[in-house]
């Protein structure tokens, strides 16, 4: 395995490799021919400066056998890199019969997944290392494409089609993913982090005994960036979803007029049936989070959330129930 | 001015064949040939169409020049068809079906 | 009494508004463009300070995105396309083919007023709500997601389509019909050459555009369900429709580009052009074969491996005649006179960001690399070297070339080499950066981005204000000019085309008698007329040589 | 530019004038068939993706007013030539006569194809919310053909038990029948405003064995239109008739 190219990404998939390998090669062919061709016009520009204002150049109207040359030789060139590519695409094109299927959705703005055993996951994706891996990519609305920088690979999430994709991770690790086709409004912040396990401790995670933190308020804190909770319910209330600063035992307005008090039942409903009681002033655009939090994780939130309370409650954008409820 | 001036025989002529052509093309539509249905249609469709240009529109007494314009536009409406149906074609059947494990993740 | 030209036979608002003059209509164009460069630079710069910190600096995300959907569509339908066609084009056609005007003048007069009607739903789209699609449309999200006012930018590009028809259907008549005595096929100058190369593409690909962004268009307004998979239409389809014309409009752009570099280079090197038949021949190549790889923008859309493949290779055939077009100007300068004029250091500008755009195109065109690098600002870095290292540097440098024709008057030399260094010079400090930051993994279109990007991009912004700069310049100084400049005369440079056998600026009816052509293209040797051959006085500018 | 006689100022003489009218005609058409070829590549793909729902949308339209609008337009093509025809050889009575024929050809196509329409109205089968492909089986209206529809509706139900969204493909299929064919009508108008103008001139006997310029052009055009027909007949019509 060959060293790390100088401004590129972790190499961190079966492919890292591969690409940048094509990446030198086609740098490295055009670096000759750029260098050439600028070497040549510079000298040119000095040697053939004009000395005098009559002067005229000598009339050389062409050559074929250069032509030909200039035409054969990028050719041949071009055709190597075309095969080269071609190889490394073909292979990423078919994946093997025995990747492990993980199911990959794309919404606006937000990245669903499923593990083989049913477990979900929002705006994270675990894999192993070491074992082949094949992503079956769906959108619920427009295009949008997962990308993985350090793995090399992509792939449009389009509607109405199933894409698949597949790499075999090589180096545990947290790495960045992003959204790559442009989705709308918040096609910026539509990524998450895939993480690269050693098999045994994504067997160990599959199975929920990741050891969550002592701490209930720390771990709903993680969880609340982790399910990227936090991208809507944003904290000083710009979000698309209510601030929860201060929720924590406030009343509620809710959209059909009625209030209810933020207790720990709401709190878990929210969670579990989002739609079930719509803040007044949102739409109901919250994914339910049904089969995807422990018992322990709820607890874990609704901890992070009590602990909110001590941070200043935003003007507007919180649905707590107007001062006068409360007096 | 040296243009070719053709004569009304040959109009009615012509006009006789794409008669003829529109009948065969509705008699044939009713006959079942499987998937041959489309290409007879297309391949009358085609014959009149260029009886309309080579006659009505006097290309067979144009100068090169023009005949050169006609066949390129029926070439890149060719490469147009062609390249876009070479992805169609090629694509695995199901990429537009979905897998049974994932269509309860998506939305009704 | 004055001189009678095209600027002064008549006088009034009339005059202008309803002339059926090529040279008078491009003076409309290079106007209109104008106003479309400065608006879509506007927004390009907003974008630029928008990304100076990671979190995004001045604006929401629902405005970002209409800044760089509204850049594109300004500058890619309302600047890049007419730019050099129109304005150059129009000029210079039937002054180089020794005609006295396009065989259609008044569908020329007629493309300008579609373009403004165009111009005008689009303006319309801008301040109503803007346009957050991206300008390539995409479907689902401009016909059914979208919140903006796609509805009549579509109808604005679609409109606006018929003009470059109109324009690409009057070029190719003319340049058949109108030519003059002795002006063979291979006597035409390559601008020519590029010209109808250029008038192919936008016949056979604009078509297509529209009915692609009618049928989007209807599927927004009525709710259709050509290309929406919640009724069974396909998005892919869309896709190929809107590469059929929107790859091949990347040639619209820069092979009339390539064609001003072909005039300026034996001009200023005085000498023939090395391989005359080659670039002719390579340009007609580039218009056909760029109709053949329209599918290599969607390598990663799940296309079939086998058309990707077929799309890739033939992507890499495009990339020959583009090869041939570089190596013969570089060979044209072997043994020349090589002058520093303004138009010689833009013909250099051209050539230098063209190569790294085109050969970042072979980047982009390899199946394996692409998976990674699609989508990205590697793709940005690339295709703003072409279309702006290349079509605007052609443009720019095709109007000082032929601004004394145009107008009669010189433009101030130090001034403007200074303005031609300083484009080159933000332009690489732009872009370049932005291929390190696509190979890095930085997806094109986000407000917001990681913070170990930050450096490149303040690298970017900091080029971006010298480019802004760069831009100003020639603004200003042009204008200027136009009044105070010096009084260039027929032939300044002096060049060889039957342009500059007329006076400058040109009579109305161009040449006083229908000139005959009895030299060969870039002949200096045998062209006493030109006064360069030994004992005759000089004709060239006094600031030319130092 | 200043323009003598028939001769536009731009042109050095009549046989350049009339060869450019014409060479730019020609170019046009080739951009009408990219125009064209566009709707033909979508109508391709999805019909290949839906070919039962296109199927049963080709079967309800009416073939006897296809065939016969076919018919019009191809005499309409006929009469047109005969136009040119008169005109280059001078019969300037001719060329007015058949041009107002041609004219008239052409209105009847429009008003056959505006029956067309209503009828899709009537039966629910334009795209939109009311769109319903089991509404006219269940539906007859005054005059329909009984056992036709109820032929039409077994194949409704047959279709819809084996595909729901038939109703959305079906959608399709009538989207592209009015977006081709509102296309191609729409271009008729423009050829029958084309008409009138060449009408007007042909009274002023303009037309003569040396100037018939615009009577060919606009000849070349209108048979294009009858081109764009010829296909669409077999393709929006016959799809499924042999079933």
């Amino acid at each position: 395995m060959q060293s790390q190219l100088p401004f590129s990404p972790d190499q961190a998939s079966n492919f890292a490799p591969h690409v940048d390998d094509l990446m030198l090669f086609i740098t490295l062919i055009c670096l000759f021919f750029a260098v050439a061709v600028t070497a040549a016009i510079i000298i040119f520009f000095f040697k053939y400066h004009r000395k005098s204002p009559n002067e005229v150049g000598v009339p050389i109207h062409g050559d074929s056998r250069l032509e030909a040359a200039w035409m054969i030789v990028p050719l041949i060139l071009a055709m190597g890199m075309f095969g080269w590519g071609a190889v490394v695409y073909v292979d990423y094109r078919h994946a093997p019969p025995d990747a492990l299927d993980i199911y990959v959705i794309g919404k606006q703005w937000m990245w669903k997944a499923q593990q083989p055993n049913g477990l979900r996951e929002i705006n994270e994706l675990h894999v192993p290392a070491g074992r082949d891996v094949r992503l079956i990519l769906a959108s619920e609305d427009v295009i949008h494409d997962f990308f993985v920088p350090a793995f090399r690979v992509k792939m449009d999430v389009v509607p109405g089609h199933y894409n698949t994709m597949w790499f075999r991770p090589t180096k545990p690790g947290r790495y960045h993913f992003f959204c790559s086709q442009y989705c709308g409004t918040n096609h910026a912040i539509m990524g998450g982090w895939v993480t690269v396990m050693e098999p045994a401790d994504y067997a160990a995670w599959l199975s929920g005994s990741s050891g969550a933190e002592a701490n209930p308020v720390v771990a709903g804190e993680k969880l609340f960036a982790e399910k990227a909770c936090v991208t809507c319910h944003v904290g000083n209330g710009t979000g698309r979803a209510p601030s929860l600063n201060g929720v924590f035992g406030a009343k509620v307005l809710l959209a059909d007029g009625s209030t209810v008090v933020a207790d720990e039942a709401y709190i878990r409903e929210s969670i579990l049936q989002p739609n079930a009681k719509i803040v007044a002033g949102y739409q109901p655009l919250m994914p339910t989070f049904q089969g995807q939090l422990t018992e322990e994780q709820i607890l874990s939130l609704t901890a992070y959330i009590k602990s909110l309370q001590s941070q200043p409650v935003p003007a507007t954008g919180s649905g707590i129930a107007p001062t006068t409820e409360k007096r | 001015m040296s243009e070719h001036i053709v004569s009304p025989k040959i109009y009615l002529v012509i006009f006789a064949s794409l008669m003829l052509g529109t009948g065969i093309t509705v008699w044939a539509a009713f006959r079942d040939v499987g998937k041959f249905n489309i290409v007879i249609a297309l391949v009358i469709a085609t014959i009149k169409a260029t009886l309309v240009v080579l006659f009505f529109m006097h290309a067979r007494y144009s100068p090169r020049r023009t005949q050169m314009v006609i066949v390129c536009s029926v070439f890149w409406l060719a490469i147009m068809l062609a390249l876009t149906l070479t992805d169609y074609d090629t694509r695995p059947r199901d990429s537009r079906l979905a897998p049974p494990a994932i269509s309860h993740l998506l939305r009704a | 009494m004055p001189h009678e030209d095209y600027l002064n036979a008549r006088y009034g608002i009339r005059s202008w508004l309803l002339t059926t003059d090529h040279k008078r209509i491009a003076l409309l164009w290079l106007g209109s463009v104008t106003v479309f460069f400065f608006i879509g630079g506007l927004f390009a710069t907003m974008i630029r300070i928008h990304l100076l910190t990671p979190t995004g600096y001045l604006v929401t995300p629902e405005t970002y995105n209409k800044l760089f959907t509204m850049h594109g569509v300004a500058m890619i339908f309302f600047f890049l396309i007419p730019s050099i066609p129109a304005v150059l084009g129009n000029f210079l056609i039937p002054l180089m083919i020794g005609a006295k005007d396009l065989a259609f003048p008044k569908i020329n007069l007629l493309s300008w007023y579609i373009y403004m009607l165009g111009g005008c739903f689009v303006l319309y789209s801008f301040a109503t709500g803007g346009l957050d699609t991206g300008w390539t449309f995409y479907t689902p999200l401009s016909s059914i997601y979208s919140n903006s006012a796609v509805t009549p930018a579509v109808i604005g590009i679609f409109i606006n389509g018929f003009s470059s028809i109109l324009t690409g259907l009057n070029f190719i008549v003319t340049i058949h019909t109108m030519r003059a005595p002795g002006m063979t096929w291979f006597r035409l100058p390559l601008f020519v050459w590029a010209h109808y190369a250029t008038s192919l593409v936008m016949i056979l690909g604009t078509p297509v555009i529209a009915i692609t962004l009618l049928l989007a268009g209807l599927e927004r307004m009525f709710h259709l369900g050509f290309f929406n998979p919640a009724l069974g239409g396909d998005p892919i389809l869309f896709q190929h429709l809107f590469w059929f014309y929107s790859h091949p409009a990347v040639y619209i752009m820069i092979l009339p580009a390539m064609g001003v570099i072909s005039e300026i280079i034996p001009t200023f090197a005085r000498k023939p052009i090395f391989g005359y038949s080659f670039i002719a021949g390579s340009s007609i190549a580039i218009a056909v074969i760029g109709f053949l790889v329209w599918a290599h923008h969607m390598f990663v859309t799940g296309e079939s491996v086998y058309a990707a493949l077929t799309f890739s290779f033939l992507s890499y055939l495009v990339a020959i005649p583009s090869a041939v077009k570089v190596f013969n100007w570089t060979s044209t300068l072997y043994k020349g006179s090589i002058s520093w004029d303004t138009p010689m250091i833009y013909a250099f500008g051209f050539i230098g960001l063209f190569l790294i755009g085109g050969l970042t195109g072979l980047f982009l065109a390899c199946l394996g690399l692409d998976i990674h690098i699609h989508d990205t600002y590697f793709v940005v870095a690339h295709f703003h070297y072409i279309m702006v290292g290349g079509a605007v540097m052609g443009y720019v440098g095709g109007l000082h070339f032929w601004w004394p024709k145009i107008t009669g008057r010189l433009y101030p030399e130090a001034l403007a080499r200074t303005a031609a260094i300083t484009l080159f010079v933000g332009f690489n400090l732009t872009f370049f950066p932005q291929f390190i930051l696509g190979y890095l993994g930085m997806p094109r279109r986000y407000h917001t981005y990681p913070p170990e990007f930050q450096v490149l991009n303040v690298l970017s912004t900091a080029g971006a204000s010298i480019l802004a700069l760069g831009y100003l310049l020639p603004m200003l100084y042009l204008t200027w000019s136009m009044r105070y400049g010096k009084v260039a005369g027929q032939n300044p440079w002096p060049a060889t085309g039957l342009e500059w056998k007329t006076d400058s600026p040109p009579p109305t009816e161009n040449f006083d008698v229908t000139p005959e052509v009895t030299w060969e293209p870039y002949d200096f040797k045998n062209r006493p007329d030109l006064g360069l051959t030994a004992g005759a006085p000089s004709l060239a500018p006094a600031h030319g040589d130092d | 530019m200043h323009r003598t006689g028939e001769l536009y100022g731009q042109f050095e003489t009549l046989e350049q004038q009339k060869e450019t009218a014409a060479l730019g005609m020609w170019v046009f058409l080739v951009t009408e068939v990219l125009f064209f070829g566009g709707m033909f590549l979508t109508y391709t793909i999805n019909r290949r993706a839906f070919s039962t729902a296109f199927g049963i949308g080709s079967n309800t339209l009416d073939i006897k007013l296809g065939a016969g609008n076919t018919v019009v337009l191809i005499m309409s093509s006929l009469t047109m030539a005969m136009a040119v025809w008169s005109a280059q050889v001078g019969k300037k009575k001719l060329v007015s006569i058949f041009l107002i024929a041609t004219l008239g050809l052409g209105t009847v196509f429009l008003g056959v194809k505006a029956v067309e329409y209503k009828q899709k109205f009537d039966h629910h089968l334009v795209p939109g919310r009311s769109f319903d492909m089991k509404y006219h089986p269940a539906h007859p209206m005054p005059g329909d053909d009984l056992e036709e529809l109820d032929k039409e509706k077994q194949e409704v139900d047959k279709a819809f038990a084996v595909d729901p969204d038939i109703n959305a493909h079906g959608q399709l299929y009538f989207s592209l029948y009015f977006g081709m064919t509102g296309l191609h009508a729409l271009h008729m108008i423009i050829g029958a405003g084309l008409l009138l103008w060449l009408i007007k001139a042909s009274f002023a006997g303009r037309f003569t064995p040396q100037y018939n310029t615009p009577v060919e052009v606009v000849g070349l055009y209108w048979h294009f239109v009858d081109i764009v027909w010829i296909y669409l007949f077999p393709l929006l019509y016959l799809i499924d008739r042999h079933r």
